[in-house]
């Protein structure tokens, strides 16, 4: 596997990213309410995709049970509002926003050091297993209410639209993620994490502390991916558990890191993007078969291009350089 | 009770092991993790649903049948999809892979025999045997002996005969093998045959005792993945212990803890056996260690 | 249905073809009323999803082709009812009918499940447009405070008023009544509504299981009736978990004097799957084709069946009943208002007190279905057939209490 | 013998490059029958990836193979043992889990015939009778000089023409080293070619009839291993006098 390492300052990228984000912002402007709530998918997808390659992706600990994240912050923050009737629903969203995330990095602390000594598979479905965990006991045990459910809080401002406000609030949060995790790409913290991924025992052997290294992503991704979670609950306005531990955001951060290119920032980006696009405006009209083609997609998408777009982007970059030295010489 | 409830989750265990000894060779062997595993399953559920319902042929005379098709099934999807996958792309990524054809089997299932569940129903469905205080149903008591049967049968196949040699030799040193003369693609093919196989008959198994539904193949799936983190991976001794365990602590846990429990214990579990003891209760029996 | 390449190949190419997101509104077309909503054909919702789907197609299908469409103000109109599958997805039920509000589509109907309803329902309320459904029956839609939201059943916690009832009717009194919820929003509030009805009745409930949602095992329940032996079980499940249920009891030899499974034997497959046995099983009943009932649509209850079952190959359920109920209302309300003006519908869909196919459609200020007419009656199985045995004015046959045991069945 | 009369295998101008590093870049050799042809270079020199595509493991990317007149550039594994190309790879690759006795029945693989498969394990366990008395040991629990043993029993298993060996003396304490040459030289007196890769130049120099010297992937000598051994550059560059 190619080791891909960007040769761009950190600053282009956060400045890259800022402009892309400004220009995402003005979209609800001229986008019907329609596109406004695929927009919603589109950025939830790639927030939750790219909270999931700040390990997933820079380390090559794939996690299969993003989804825990995304529920235990969900329900932190429901249970949180449920206990504090009467607050005002800016400081109580603000306040179970931040119990949440700090929630869920504890939670990711405290299953870190035994979870992360698993390697390939084995942390996969361990993350798997940690994602089901939540999601049993959170059904289960009454006081948690996952089986009857919770309503959140309305936090919409008055005068404006419901879904362009959730709209902004998921590509602000977005936004964060992403910076997030361009500091840790461009930080000590990110090249030891590509350490880890090219051979996780040289680099222990050259001195990275692969072991704090692995937590510190852990903890980072699980705050991102509740992050999201909290803001996706808000969005539905009333979850069970059934609505937030969904087994496809297990499985589909995987499939955008996979399509837009595994190991960078714009490559889950870019596949949240085209996931989007495919299964909800292309496959929306279909009744009977779009789950059929979704599987072919990623059927095929695998078979076909494993590497990605990035990865057909990078032979690409890498042909036309070696040409053109050929030419020079 | 106890005895009785012991009894319940050792009959509930033999279908949880035979669901998954095909998922456990196909990962001990090739390393391929197969989220199709439980829509294979159910595959061999809707076989033996069609030959009954249609046919009226006995769901345990339609078993070696139901198998021979899904090694001709595993075996083509060896030879073709996955093997391209793992050539190209990595082994998590032919993960991804068999995701995606779990939803493509989940849909054609619907499209085929539509959302509702299923049951299939032999004249002896309700019939049950009891021993002093016990009482099993009959339906059940026929699917853990055809579980137990088939897994010892497996294990004889790998311990004794040449292609269970073969496999098992493939499973720990590929290259060596490869250089004895065997032919690693056909071997894979036939290993993925067999699990296949294995799934089916646990399609037909399960469909004996309950009513089944398309949806019900991430359950399988994810219990096999839990009985092969339990047992160890690869051989159907690990398989068979990971499953019974499973299946008592099912049972105990829906009556000590809470009927609404077992699932919860199921999955904490997993992650304990992992963090304590990944390669499970008998070890890896193919590799050293991974 | 098969899936051959070509099948495939069109699917791709219709769903490539289509124009996405900035398509503009030209649903309301001049002849036709445009009804839109979601439903989940896949996920685990699906099966019910499908009964509903048939029963909104099957209305659908009867007024265009044996109507010529409904007259409104003055003109003919036919119906167009859109539906999208929404994986039974929350979010992506959200993003489909706000597709259909863009597209300016006027009237709803709801998908199932209430963990999708109610998040759809928020979105079509604040629109102001009416959505009628039958698939949330969750008590949390009912206390938002929602006008336009309306469902052909009493919210979960109502709905088993009538069968309280009749445990309270019975002769012998039961000594002891168990209670199995599965552990979903609905499940979990039918139960605990008629758990806390039961007790004011002064029934005696004496133990009450929660079990996990989908189940592989129901052994723990058959010992724990195998010890306490209830004179009642009332089983809240879905109807693969009351068939598992059942199978195993009959199985173990385990007796109950009556047992009452809210899902499952209403459906004809479940009581050919368990032949003989099914007889004596209680269920909730909300709809037998057999009911009086005049529909100003179908004519009756009997001319709503044997249409579906002459047109759609699936069995029909009280679901696709409650459906079809669904549209029949949206006539009643359009042509009362004699406008297609969403609020003046919505006016009249809250006014609503006509009798259908279905039953009398008359709905709380809340907008659930009004307990007494249209909350669920108490079935029992009896030879075979699902019957009616209370309450006693809409019998169609005389309840059998204590069931015969198992072994008597076994012949 | 003499060089290249007859022909068991042919090599031409063999290549292969490694995501575009060259690892072996137009190497050809020959060995006839009964012949002991050594492989030498330095690591990395590209010995190993020669014989593996020879033995079918890799695919050349340039160059052709012939081995019995027949062309087998592109021929796998389980093609060429039947044709009597035998490699016992380096790092000997035992199968842990399996008993000597299984791992040499999975040399066998390729012979259906049962009693020829018998007689060549009786031949076995008389040319090796340490395996014999281990034959029901597990392989992962052997020292590396029985593992040796048994891979080289395990290649033969299959009654090769051509047995080729990866640094057979890899990891073996010098008395083993002899102990194996003895061996080979034995096994060769039987009847069967070997080529031999090794670092011990010395001793492989001293059992061979001929011998190829490697460099950078590239073929930089073929002699006598007569000549060789008494060469000087020979000498200074590989056995370290």
């Amino acid at each position: 596997m190619k080791l891909f390492v960007s040769g761009r300052p950190a600053w282009v990228s956060i400045g890259l990213t800022l402009a892309g984000t400004a220009l995402f912002a003005l979209l609800p402007l001229w986008l019907s309410p329609y596109g406004v709530r695929v927009g919603q998918l589109f950025v939830l997808a790639a927030g939750l995709a790219v909270a999931w390659t700040v390990l997933g992706g820079f380390s090559g600990y794939w996690s299969f049970g993003n989804a825990a994240f995304v529920g235990t912050g969900a329900f932190t923050a429901a249970l949180l509002q449920l206990a504090l009737p009467g607050w005002p629903a800016g400081s109580a969203f603000a306040l179970a926003l931040v119990v949440a995330m700090l929630f869920n990095g504890l939670l990711a602390l405290a299953i870190a050091w035994p979870i992360l000594r698993l390697r390939g598979i084995y942390f996969a479905i361990a993350m798997l297993g940690v994602s089901q965990v939540c999601f049993e006991l959170v059904s289960n045990i009454d006081a948690l209410r996952g089986a009857l459910g919770v309503n959140l809080i309305d936090i919409v401002p008055k005068g404006v639209r419901p879904e362009r406000f959730y709209y902004w609030a998921l590509l602000l949060a977005t936004l964060i993620v992403v910076l997030v995790a361009i500091m840790v790409r461009h930080s000590k913290l990110g090249y030891g994490l590509l350490a880890i991924r090219e051979d996780e025992d040289t680099a222990r052997m050259l001195g990275v502390p692969t072991t704090r290294y692995k937590m510190i992503a852990f903890v980072i991704s699980a705050m991102l991916t509740a992050m999201m979670g909290v803001i996706y609950a808000h969005n539905l306005g009333y979850i069970t558990a059934n609505s937030v531990y969904r087994g496809d955001f297990n499985l589909n951060v995987i499939v955008y890191s996979l399509l837009g290119g595994m190991g960078t920032i714009i490559g889950p980006i870019v596949g949240a993007g085209i996931m989007t696009y495919v299964t909800q405006v292309l496959l929306g009209d279909l009744l009977d078969t779009h789950m059929f083609i979704t599987g072919l997609l990623i059927a095929v998408l695998v078979l076909a291009a494993p590497n990605g777009l990035y990865g057909i982007y990078d032979n690409h970059r890498l042909r036309m350089r070696r040409r053109k030295q050929e030419a020079q010489r | 009770m106890t005895l009785q409830t012991l009894v319940d989750g050792l009959v509930l265990g033999g279908l949880f092991s035979l669901a998954a000894v095909g998922f456990s060779l196909l990962f001990g062997v090739l390393g391929v993790v197969n989220l199709a595993h439980g829509a294979f399953v159910l595959i061999g559920g809707y076989a033996a649903w069609t030959l009954l319902d249609r046919f009226g042929i006995d769901p345990l005379l339609a078993l070696p049948l139901i198998m021979l098709g899904m090694f001709c099934l595993g075996y083509a999807f060896q030879r073709t999809v996955i093997q391209w996958a793992t050539k190209r792309a990595s082994l998590l990524a032919s993960m991804l892979l068999t995701f995606g054809f779990a939803l493509m089997i989940r849909n054609a299932l619907v499209l085929v025999y539509s959302p509702d569940f299923k049951s299939v129903t032999p004249s002896y469905a309700f019939d049950s045997l009891s021993f002093g205080e016990v009482t099993v149903g009959l339906t059940r008591v026929a699917a853990l002996l055809v579980s137990v049967v088939l897994l010892a049968l497996l294990a004889a196949m790998l311990r004794f005969t040449s292609l269970g040699r073969t496999i098992r030799a493939t499973a720990q040193q590929e290259q060596a093998a490869a250089l004895c003369g065997v032919n690693i693609r056909h071997v894979f093919a036939l290993t993925a045959g067999v699990s296949a196989a294995f799934a089916g008959a646990a399609g037909v198994a399960i469909g004996l005792v309950m009513p089944f539904s398309p949806p019900d193949e991430t359950l399988w799936t994810i219990n096999a993945f839990v009985v092969v983190t339990l047992g160890g991976i690869g051989s159907p001794a690990g398989a068979l212990v990971g499953g019974l365990i499973l299946g008592v602590i099912n049972t105990m846990t829906a009556e000590l803890v809470g009927a609404a429990f077992p699932n919860a214990m199921m999955f904490l579990l997993l992650v304990l056996m992992l963090v304590v003891r990944p390669a499970g209760l008998l070890g890896n029996s193919f590799k050293g260690s991974r | 249905m098969k899936i051959d390449r070509r099948t495939i190949l069109k699917t791709i190419g219709t769903a490539v073809a289509m124009p996405a997101i900035g398509r503009s509104a030209q649903a309301q077309a001049t002849d036709t009323i445009v009804i839109g909503g979601s439903v989940p054909l896949s996920g685990r919702a699906a099966e019910t999803g499908l009964n509903v789907n048939n029963g909104y197609l099957a209305a659908q299908k009867f007024i265009n082709e044996e109507l010529n469409g409904i007259e409104v103000d003055g003109k003919r109109y036919k119906i167009d009812i859109r539906l999208f599958d929404d994986a039974s997805d929350p979010a992506r039920a959200s993003t489909l009918i706000q597709r259909h509000l863009d597209d300016g589509v006027q009237f709803f109907l709801g998908s199932f499940g209430s963990n999708i309803v109610l998040p759809t329902a928020a979105i079509v309320e604040r629109a102001g447009k009416p959505m009628m459904q039958t698939g949330g029956a969750s008590d949390q839609i009912y206390t938002q405070g929602y006008k336009n939201i309306f469902c052909m059943f009493p919210r979960a916690s109502r709905q088993l008023y009538n069968t309280i009832e009749y445990f309270a009717s019975l002769k012998p009194a039961p000594k002891s009544i168990m209670f199995a919820m599965a552990n979903d929003a609905f499940s979990k509030t039918l139960a605990e509504g008629a758990i806390a009805f039961g007790k004011q009745k002064g029934l005696p409930i004496n133990d009450i299981i929660t079990l996990p949602e989908n189940i592989t095992d129901a052994s723990s329940l058959v010992n724990q009736i195998r010890g306490k032996k209830p004179d009642v079980l009332l089983a809240t499940t879905h109807d693969q978990n009351s068939l598992l249920i059942a199978r195993q009891l009959i199985s173990s030899n385990v007796d109950v004097p009556l047992l009452y499974l809210s899902l499952g034997p209403q459906l004809k497959s479940f009581r050919d799957a368990l032949g003989n046995f099914a007889n004596g099983l209680f269920f909730q009943q909300f709809w037998d084709e057999r009911s009086p009932y005049k529909d100003a649509i179908f004519g009756s209850a009997q001319g709503f069946a044997s249409y579906y079952g002459k047109h759609f190959k699936r069995d029909m359920a009280y679901h696709t009943a409650s459906g079809a109920a669904c549209i029949v209302a949206y006539v009643h309300a359009m042509k009362a208002a004699n406008s297609l003006d969403p609020a003046k519908v919505r006016e009249k869909l809250a006014a609503l007190d006509v009798e259908s196919l279905y039953g009398r459609i008359k709905f709380t200020p809340e907008g659930d279905g009004d307990p007494l007419h249209l909350g669920s009656t108490v079935g029992q199985v009896l030879k075979g057939n699902a019957e009616v045995v209370f309450p006693e004015a809409s019998r169609t046959a005389a309840p059998t209490y204590p069931a015969p045991t198992w072994a008597q069945k076994r012949g | 013998m003499a060089h290249g009369l007859t022909r068991m295998l042919d090599v031409k101008g063999l290549s292969y490059a490694y995501a575009g590093a060259v690892a072996v870049s137009d190497v050809s050799l020959t060995v006839g029958p009964g012949e002991i042809v050594a492989l030498l270079g330095a690591n990395g020199a590209g010995k190993s990836t020669t014989v593996r595509m020879i033995a079918g493991a890799m695919t050349p990317q340039g160059g052709t193979i012939r081995f019995g007149g027949r062309d087998v550039t592109r021929a796998e594994c389980h093609e060429m043992v039947p044709l009597g190309v035998a490699l016992c790879p380096e790092g000997r690759l035992i199968m842990p889990q399996m008993t000597v006795m299984e791992n040499l029945l999975m040399g066998a693989y390729t012979q259906r015939d049962l009693a020829k498969r018998q007689e060549t394990l009786a031949e076995m366990f008389a040319f090796f009778p340490r395996l014999a008395e281990r034959r029901e040991q597990l392989g992962g629990l052997m020292s590396g000089g029985e593992q040796q043993m048994l891979a080289i029993a395990r290649a033969l298993m299959s009654r090769p023409g051509l047995l080729i060996l990866d640094e057979p003396s890899l990891g073996l304490a010098p008395k083993l080293v002899a102990e194996l040459f003895q061996l080979l030289r034995k096994v060769n007196e039987a009847g069967t070619a070997i080529l031999l890769v090794e670092q011990n130049a010395r001793q492989a120099l001293r059992i061979s009839h001929r011998a190829y010297v490697l460099e950078k992937g590239r073929t930089v000598r073929s002699d006598l291993s007569s000549n060789l051994i008494d060469d000087d550059s020979i000498r200074s560059a590989f056995l370290g006098v």
